[in-house]
């Protein structure tokens, strides 16, 4: 029962099965290995790909450490405290996933913009959303920061609640609880939940291009060059971005196990 | 161990020289509202240095309450009075309180060590303090060996242990105790029971210790509050004290049928230890001498479960060393068994079967002899 | 300690919380309240944004349909066998979460384009992907799989295999005990798993956009009106899009509950 | 219920015209392969008709081979035969076995009565003999109350009846039950013992029954098979079959020290009931007449712990209604009790304190009485 060719609904499943593996496997593999070693590193000594990839890296990291600081006390309020409108809460976190990327660029333009009252706001400050780093930020942060909430609150609903409470008896203050006891207790989830909110950040393309077509993320860059120059341009950078995540992919599974599994 | 006077044991502990200061506690018209279940009303005084048992069923309510003394939840009426200072908008970090829970809740990321060490460091203590006060509470409970251990590796009894000494070396003033020994084993459960009492004899701390056990609430307590649930329409649930007394008023004189029917033992008495010639007896109050096996000293309360008891028409010389006359006074029906209330004096209750009954050929009146085993009577 | 406001560390808590969530919900709410209902209906009344919403839902459905007759027994193979390179399995599924989804789609291309070897030979049957309704759908199923199988793997891992044990033994062969007891009590969770995939077929945007601009799906009608006519003409799309996806989320909330939540 | 011969019984469900055709089962050399636990060589061979009880501490191993004989597991090595065909490679539904689990397993989206069906549709059956047969095996258990409830609206005795009624239904050639009254509370667990020894007698399927209780084992098993698990290297832990043999055997003659300490009852007799003068005795092959409260009649075994015999150095008269007069042929140290058996003959053994022996005097070769209750006495 407990093998693969059991029996024969197995052996149909199997090959159905195998036809879905083939075809996310397929394109990948495919993909990789159509450029051999020389062209992957002709791709990774262009100036423009390097900056685009280290650009992505970065906005990615600023995006997750707001998340962090906003979001590791929003999952925490979901796992702790009771408040009216607390479902609401949880479905407006849960939002960014079904929201189109492109609608969600759209979105944000309406409020960041040029023209709007926050957009004028900031750029008294000189910051810039639109074609800009923070604009490149706010949309990688906005489609992303599901999956760092959710994996801290999954986290900090993992910690039994009694022992924040003992510890409050015995002279902590709720400060002192929560970074001795219910934050190390749910360190690991919310590390898993970052680096995937760091690697979605990373592939994140539909909010980015309306906000900032320039200066050039990955996947932008990947698509100027596949409009611009074709197919056989634009498999290099694909094939090093794929890689890229992969790697990322790798380390998250080892860290997180098979529990904070990303959906 | 003997249930001295409280004012007594404070008087003890104040020459030893403890640093406890151990604290009276008031709960007046307490309300606490939470989802689906309601405190009622509480009305509650512990007197310092007195160990106050809650004994009720199973169920959230106790646990509640204790929480709500904690100051982990808000009341929604009424105050919490700490030596006569209100303390109901503390929050729990100033109450000097020191909780135990049934599970132990040790923190799972710290060793035994570090567990105990917690309430210190959260109070800023000195590296050498925390030391050398963990070593002390370690001694006094004895784990000094468990120090190292990560919880996940104790056992039962060991996690209670330290989390015990976590909850004592802050030196609470009170130290509530939320059913501590149902998650252990029967042999485990006597030994930390022993363990407790020693404890507050040697540190004299006010405490409160919830139960469903009623042997563990007259082994333990200077006073029982039995506390009932019941459910109360739309709120859910709701729970209140409906019983205070000691052990034995709330066995003889049960306020209600509920508290009747729960601490529904039977031949329970009290008395004191009397060793003669390498025999240990205890005298009761009606002058019946009944071997026991125990290392207590003094006055002690016996409870002999009914079942243990053999009536006979003839006197007993047998394994079972406690054999008495007697008069049968009432007959109980239990279905397939009989209630038989003897009267030696004291009454004793014996469980028999309707057959034996009938071969004894007992009736209403008749003399009989009843036979229990030293090892049957419990004492505490 | 179960109230939003317990103590002062709640409350910073919920102000850091609050700066998220309205990051969320404000521009969602400004771009649906920005046009009023009027301008709306215009919008619905626009032929190529019903078009588009229409081939939108139909090629969301179709990528669920494929996902759902091949990804459920590959669900199910997950839960119950054992078989070497489980763990490479479902690596490979979660896989197209984190591929940035140009990236995906130019590998899509690598392996469906006109000039692949798998282009040519649908080609035959007369099925092209590049720029029609077939590229659609295998963008949106690439991207959109895991959320199927994953919520079936989990609701079939939630089945006791004792019951199907119990059924084998009453005669039921491996067929008939998937359809009497293994799909039934998993159904739940496969349906919301199915819907979810669809809601997030409907977004996708990055993979569509390389393998097929035309016809336009609506994320794509959306980032061609802004780059064509800017933002005032994006927005009515936007904002209907955003409102169909939010209907299509309540929906799955409520079939769903708590767990079987989005992530 | 005695235990008759099973040629006997076979012999009257025929007679009745029972349509279930009981079978043997061999099991030859069997080797069992899973991640973490190995099935090590098993031979077995049960009886048409034969009760058979697998008996072994609380571990995966008897599951594993109960398994392995549905078809569930695929054997590594070794056959399964039953009536002389080799089933080895047959799929599960393709065996016409019963499968009971310890929890019931019931599908939980469908109610008694579609559970009870489940099997009856997966053959194909027409709705009218579903209808008649669902029926007719509810009435069998006196689950017809229960045929509209969903399972999960049902006590742990009731899901137990209707998963043995969703077994039974098929008419098995074999019934597996994997500790079926493991999951129940004392007086269920008691009452389904009694109706598995109902419809084993009554429908006379050949049964193999796991269980971690021997006095269950003892009550119900034709024979008793003693299974072990042991830690075994790389490959995790290894379990098979240490002894077969009747309950009997296995307690009088185990083969092995593990055998003895698993089935470490003391006071095992064979007697048969004789009814005099409304008294109920037990009467021993050497004579003893023991006075016992039962409803079984002819040959049965019995069973009385050494913690309920009450030793003396006179003669009782007491609601003990066993009372013998027996001379001391061992002592045996248990810490702070000692295990005495007392030759009466036949030897029973008793559990009394260190101090009870000093008060009574005993030494090997003393004569002294014993004394135990009526319903004290085990029969099965």
């Amino acid at each position: 029962m407990k093998t693969l060719f059991a029996n024969r609904m197995h052996i149909s499943f199997a090959i159905l099965a195998l036809l879905l593996l083939l075809f996310i496997a397929w394109p990948l593999l495919r993909t990789v290995t159509a450029s051999g070693p020389a062209l992957l590193w002709q791709t990774i000594l262009d100036e423009e790909v390097r900056r685009a990839i280290g650009l992505t890296f970065y906005a990615s990291f600023i995006a997750t450490a707001i998340a962090f600081l906003c979001g590791v006390p929003l999952a925490y309020l979901l796992a702790r405290a009771d408040f009216p409108g607390r479902r609401l809460v949880e479905g407006l976190v849960d939002l960014p996933i079904v929201v189109p990327h492109s609608a969600a660029g759209i979105a944000l333009l309406m409020v960041f913009g040029r023209q709007t009252f926050l957009g004028q706001a900031f750029g008294l400050f000189g910051v810039r959303f639109v074609s800009a780093l923070p604009g490149i930020v706010i949309a990688m942060l906005f489609v992303s920061l599901p999956f760092l909430v959710n994996a801290a609150r999954e986290g900090f609903e993992a910690v039994d609640p009694r022992l924040e409470r003992v510890s409050r008896t015995l002279g902590g203050s709720p400060w002192r609880t929560f970074w001795g006891v219910s934050f190390p207790l749910a360190w690991r989830s919310i590390l898993s939940g970052a680096i995937l909110m760091w690697a979605r950040g990373l592939s994140e393309f539909g909010a980015v291009i309306i906000l900032a077509y320039h200066p050039m993320v990955t996947p932008v860059l990947l698509y100027e060059r596949f409009e611009s120059f074709g197919l056989r341009y634009a498999q290099p950078v694909a094939a090093l971005v794929i890689l890229i995540c992969l790697a990322v992919f790798i380390i998250l599974r080892l860290i997180g196990g098979r529990k904070e599994r990303a959906r | 161990m003997v249930k001295l006077p409280i004012t007594y044991r404070l008087s003890l502990i104040a020459d030893r020289g403890s640093s406890f200061v151990p604290c009276q506690l008031q709960i007046r018209d307490l309300w606490v509202e939470l989802e689906g279940f309601r405190l009622r009303h509480i009305n509650l005084d512990v007197a310092a240095g007195e160990y106050l048992v809650i004994l009720g069923p199973t169920g959230t309510g106790k646990t509640v309450l204790l929480e709500a003394i904690a100051g982990l939840h808000r009341p929604s009426q009424g105050r919490i009075l700490i030596n006569g200072a209100d303390v109901t908008g503390l929050p729990p970090e100033q109450r000097g309180i020191g909780f135990v829970y049934q599970d132990y809740a040790l923190f799972p990321h710290l060793n035994a060590a570090e567990n105990i060490a917690f309430g210190l460091r959260m109070r800023g203590a000195a590296r050498r303090t925390v030391e050398e006060r963990v070593a002390a509470i370690a001694r006094l409970l004895g784990i000094e060996h468990l120090l190292r251990r990560m919880p996940e590796t104790l056992s039962g009894g060991e996690a209670q242990r330290v989390a015990l000494a976590r909850a004592l070396v802050v030196e609470p003033r009170l130290l509530l105790l939320d059913e501590p020994l149902s998650a252990l084993d029967l042999e485990t459960r006597q030994g930390l029971q022993r363990e407790l009492k020693r404890i507050h004899w040697q540190l004299g701390t006010t405490a409160i210790h919830v139960t469903h056990d009623f042997e563990e609430a007259v082994a333990l307590g200077d006073r029982v509050a039995v506390f009932k649930e019941e459910p109360a329409g739309e709120a859910g649930r709701e729970g209140g004290i409906v019983q205070v007394g000691t052990p034995e008023e709330i066995f003889r004189r049960p306020a209600s049928e509920f508290v009747a029917r729960f601490v529904g033992g039977r031949n329970l008495f009290r008395g004191r230890v009397v060793r003669q010639a390498g025999e240990t007896f205890v005298r009761l109050a009606e002058g019946l001498g009944i071997a026991a096996v125990t290392g207590l000293e003094g006055e002690v309360s016996l409870l002999i479960r009914p079942e243990d008891i053999v009536l006979s028409s003839t006197p007993l010389l047998s394994s079972a060393r406690n054999c008495f006359r007697g008069r049968v006074v009432e007959v109980a029906d239990g279905g397939a068994v009989l209630y038989v209330t003897v009267e030696v004096p004291p009454r004793f209750t014996a469980l028999i079967t309707r057959r034996s009954w009938e071969d004894l050929a007992l009736e209403q009146g008749r003399e009989v002899y009843l036979a229990f085993k030293a090892s049957a009577v419990h004492l505490f």
